[in-house]
């Protein structure tokens, strides 16, 4: 363990809330589990195909914690497991289910979301890579970018266990070392990659052992625990923001609904009410809040509600709006 | 080693088995496994889950874990590392998840697979097949929806295959697996659950020849993988306009059998190409260039070229439609080499 | 932005600054980098080494290590990090030591940089040049020796980019970074050391525009980068046989000149397609496509094409030379479709 | 440092020579570097092009001391860096030379050397990439392939400092410590990568940090010290062989002529000729066996000389060969 992985240990052991905002990191997780339950939904009711979605639900703190740290001009790159980093990082509800119902209230004005592509450049949110690690180097290249031109944007490069073993990882992690560039690597490690367990992938159990081959701080969160997001996340920004280069935070986190919607998951082991529970980010938060004296019941209650509102008004707009026509395939390809 | 030519397929079409395109892959892979110890499959998910498509589903089950092994997500690992196991001793058949991953090991296919018994004063061979998922299902996106065999039309040393039926599907694969030459098979996703005859017994389809698969005198329909199908429903559509459709069926573009092409062109006069790949600079275009350096003066009409727009494929599945070839645009590219337009 | 004819090129000629091939990428590099503070140079050993072929030399000296950056061996960090770059806001000018290692970085050229800003509903820019040392040099071998531009005509997206000529390669190269799509810029690394005339003041050539490089009558040969002395060669000689050659430099593969190369098979009725890149499914099948499609009429003989052999470039430089295409193979295709054959 | 690190670093402090086979090692060492003096006198004769060779003075003891340490049917994955590798595996030296002068003589039979590619399955030479690289999955494959078919052959795959930081490495070190596969890693960190150092090029100083990221132990030695390079490996052999999986070994060595013949290495300082012998394997290598008294100057001479006469014959034997024929290019592509 290097020194740095030491010392954040060691902060993120003490109990209490660091200075999280909890209420907020509340309400972003409940946002985006609402707004995954309205998706499937629209699976249910035939508006969107089922088989492309990689349900999020269970990973919710790694996506609230981490983008609740950074500012709006910083950059995400997002993976294909939910739609949390996007509905963190503020690209509006109704322009993410527009890309899903694949109409022009969508980011992509049309192209839909595929696997996933949405995109938001005044929020940050530069766009994902469907071959699975093709995100490293264009993470490292963002933060490079933002060297070049003088900012102090950072950007936050988020990814799961399977792909860690991608070999652009190799490549943009050293160079963004090297470089010390402004970027977070955060490894979402549930376990599973489809069908094939981190044991079966992975060659050690603790991927932040990799971090000090490139010489940056390595630093394993339990990814259930919001605030132990925010405040790993928050250090590793700090770092970064003042040029001392990258962070790799691995959290642990739990796949709730299996790979892909209608996943069976017959290649592991059921897990009980409790199981999922303990494992629930939002279950988690809720008690945290109750025993902090936070909010009530009643309050939390409130809040569900009016973000189903509000989910439930995008909802109904992305759906209004109309499928582009033919056309649109020959727009955005060159200038 | 039996050729298959369309005659006797038709002549045994009746009294064989039915399998969907998957069964016959993974009938292939079995007999293939069973036959030979030095055969063994890598890939991702591939193992107990049977693959994404489920190709091989069962074969974990059969063959264990050290035969029909699962990999971490590394394409340069599955291929390159294939490349390591062929040329000492052992015959990999590996899976790509989707074709289009096909560009992250690019130099493992291209050079590596392709090149290493050249280079290497052909001191090694390289008995490896890679498995290749491709083709647009309607919303895969741009990443998991390309029909890639294009790119390595021009790559020497390697052999690529694209079936259309269950039963070429088989016989091809198992021609692949006992190659000694690196062979890229290409799977469209869109078959997998069709069905056909499969002849019984041994059944080997040697690569680098093509299939007549229908017989016609006015127009050459040159068409593989998916889209053999679409021509062959045009050819029938085509009946009531009095249009004659030859149907040509490549079943692969390395070794292009040039031969069978620009005979059916030779008689009909007219030829018309037809892929899932975007037209522009497609794979078409070698099919073209033979014709207008072999068979021009039997040419009757300027060739048309079908093939998706010239575009990445949108991964929204409405705006797929528009993209990729549809059996209107066959029709019409026939009609248009018929002087119809 | 002035188009630069042929006519227009001949005149100025005696008037302008003669610079090597090399030389004129270099001012072009430089006079960007001065213009436009968003443009930087990434790659291996382009800085105060000046990159392996000198192209890049003392621009690190003049820029400081900012705006020209030496990167460790990671192709695909270098493409995809330059994709990274050019998204938010940079117009990164990157060099793959050689172009063969397009293959090593083939996801990041084909489907990041080609297709992020489609993918992305258009949000995004992508001014993005890769700089691609490409050719046989007698004795590289088949990994530091391709003219692998034919890989990318079937990516749409991108731009593929061949010049020539020094004039060519300053103006296009200024275009291309100008240009707010990504461009895959080939250089011929024998072209390097050749001297030409360079326009003074800005000269910048437009993307997808060929250039006749000699007009003749009886037959017309499309070829680009250092093809295109051979086939100026081979018209010289041809003369004294009373053939009129046209050479038409097409300048890049994507988007593809086609209506200079049909309007010249319309003039001469004779085709000859050649290239660096083996001929078996190399990039002149479009070119031969397009002239079956558009211009079959018109042809009064089959077109030939001429490329290397079906096989990967020998690391031998005695044996390279059998593989490439030299003056005589154009000639005798020349005489082919003069039916001299 | 992994606790195998620890314990071989302190095997190797111990004084003397283990039980490295000394004599042998400076043989094979002069032999590699007087097969080189006599092909730059090929280049100068213009019989052989310069630009394409990169030579490996100052190398020979990794080469050397790794290749005595392994079986005839163990394999090998070499690098461009001189032919050191392929002579100590025992590739004929008429061969290699035929290669250089692209004619039948050759190892493969006329297609010349380039940047390099020679073979002998004979002796597990399997070949090279030009795509630096490319070798990190093919030695894993070759690897894996041992394990299957039962065999307890190991695969050594060298590398240069450079060619570290490219992604194959990561997905083929990553696969073959999970999978425990008999492989062994040596990189050969000269400190450049053409002009780059590798501090511009690696974000960490010592590359064997890189290695407790998959789980396998990470040895730094002086490659210039033959019975390091012997001891280091025998250890890494012993454990792989016994399905214990990869090691990771770092040897630092000096690039005595430039990355190509003719570099000016205007890009770093000059070394005195002091520095240059003290860095100087076999100049090393000397000094100790003269120390352990193995050999005397006089029978060191001899052994040179002897060494030099066995160059020359096959030299001379492979310039006699004729190049091949036109048909050779369509040989060896297509079974
Ligand atoms: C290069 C590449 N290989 C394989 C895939 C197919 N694929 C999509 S998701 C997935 C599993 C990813 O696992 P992980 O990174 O752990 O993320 P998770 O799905 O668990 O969130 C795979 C193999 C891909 N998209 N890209
Ligand atoms: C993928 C790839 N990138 C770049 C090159 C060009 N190249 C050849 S040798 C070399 C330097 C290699 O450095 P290192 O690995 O340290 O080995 P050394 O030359 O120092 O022995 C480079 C960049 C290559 N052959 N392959
Ligand atoms: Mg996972
Ligand atoms: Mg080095």
């Amino acid at each position: 363990m290097t020194e740095a992985n030491v010392a954040l240990d060691k902060q993120l052991a003490e109990p209490g809330v660091s200075g999280a905002p909890l209420r907020q990191l509340f309400e972003t997780m409940v946002r985006i589990a609402t707004w995954e339950q309205r998706l499937l939904q629209f699976m249910s009711e035939g508006h969107v195909a089922a088989g492309f979605y990689h349900p999020g639900r269970g990973h919710e703190a790694i996506a609230a914690g981490a983008c609740e740290t950074l500012r709006r001009d910083d950059y995400i790159m997002y993976d294909h497991r939910g739609c949390g980093h996007v509905i963190a990082k503020g690209v509006p509800l109704t322009a993410i289910f527009g890309d899903f119902l694949e109409n022009v209230a969508g980011s992509t004005r049309g192209m839909g979301a595929g696997i996933v592509h949405i995109a938001d450049p005044s929020v940050g949110v530069l766009g994902q890579s469907g071959t699975l690690g093709a995100s490293f180097p264009i993470a490292a290249g963002a933060a490079f970018s933002s060297v070049y031109r003088g900012t102090d944007q950072v950007c936050v490069c988020f990814f799961g266990d399977g792909t860690a073993n991608r070999g652009p990882f190799h490549e943009a992690a050293n160079a963004a070392s090297l470089w010390k560039l402004p970027v977070i690597w955060i490894c979402e490690n549930n376990g599973w990659a489809i069908s094939t367990s981190v044991e079966q992938s992975t060659s050690v159990a603790d991927l932040t052992l990799r971090a000090a081959g490139y010489g940056m701080p390595g630093v394993r969160i339990d990814g259930t625990d919001v605030v132990a997001v925010y405040d790993a996340v928050s250090e590793a920004v700090t770092r970064a923001r003042r040029g001392d280069g990258p962070t790799l935070i691995e959290a642990t986190v739990d796949r709730f609904r299996g790979h892909f919607m209608g996943d069976s998951e017959s290649y592991r082991d059921k897990r009980s009410d409790a199981e999922f529970s303990d494992r629930d980010p939002i279950v988690r938060a809720e008690r945290l809040i109750e025993e902090l004296a936070l909010m009530t019941q009643e309050d939390m209650q409130r809040l569900r509600s009016s973000i189903r509102q509000e989910v439930e008004a995008a909802a109904v707009e992305a759906l209004a709006a109309p499928k582009p026509s033919r056309e649109r395939i020959f727009e955005g390809l060159y200038k | 080693m039996t050729e298959v030519t369309y005659e006797a397929r038709q002549a045994e079409g009746a009294s064989t088995r039915q399998l969907s395109f998957a069964e016959a892959i993974r009938e292939a892979l079995a007999e293939e496994l069973e036959r030979d110890e030095a055969v063994f499959l890598m890939g991702e998910d591939i193992g107990a889950f049977g693959g994404v498509f489920g190709v091989t589903s069962g074969l974990h089950a059969r063959f264990g874990s050290r035969r029909v092994v699962d990999t971490p997500i590394s394409e340069t690992f599955i291929v390159g590392g294939a490349v390591g196991a062929a040329i000492t001793g052992l015959r990999p058949v590996v899976e790509l998840q989707f074709a289009d991953f096909a560009a992250v090991a690019m130099d493992e296919l291209a050079l590596k697979a392709a090149a290493w018994r050249y280079m290497h004063g052909g001191l090694f061979d390289v008995p490896l097949v890679v498995r290749m998922p491709e083709g647009a299902i309607g919303g895969a996106g741009p990443e998991q929806s390309q029909c890639p065999e294009g790119l390595f039309s021009n790559v020497p040393g390697l052999h690529v295959v694209v079936p259309s039926t269950p039963a070429d599907a088989k016989g091809l694969l198992k021609s692949a697996i006992r190659s000694d030459d690196p062979v890229l098979f290409f799977e469209h996703k869109v078959l997998y659950k069709q069905r056909g005859p499969i002849p019984d017994g041994e059944h080997l389809v040697p690569i680098g020849v093509a299939d007549v698969k229908r017989q016609g005198d006015d127009v050459t329909i040159v068409a593989w993988a998916r889209m053999v199908q679409l021509a062959l429903d045009a050819a029938e559509r085509l009946v009531a306009d009095g249009v004659s459709v030859e149907v040509v069926d490549p079943r692969g573009l390395r070794p292009l059998d040039q031969d069978t092409i620009i005979s059916s062109v030779k008689k009909t006069g007219r030829a018309v190409i037809v892929h899932e790949a975007s037209r522009v600079g497609g794979p078409g275009a070698e099919v073209a260039a033979v014709l207008a350096e072999h068979a021009l003066p039997w040419l009757a009409a300027p060739i048309v070229r079908v093939g998706a727009e010239d575009v990445p494929l949108p991964q929204s599945a409405h705006l797929e439609q528009f993209v990729i070839p549809n059996v209107d645009d066959v029709i019409a590219a026939v009609r248009r080499v018929m002087g119809h337009a």
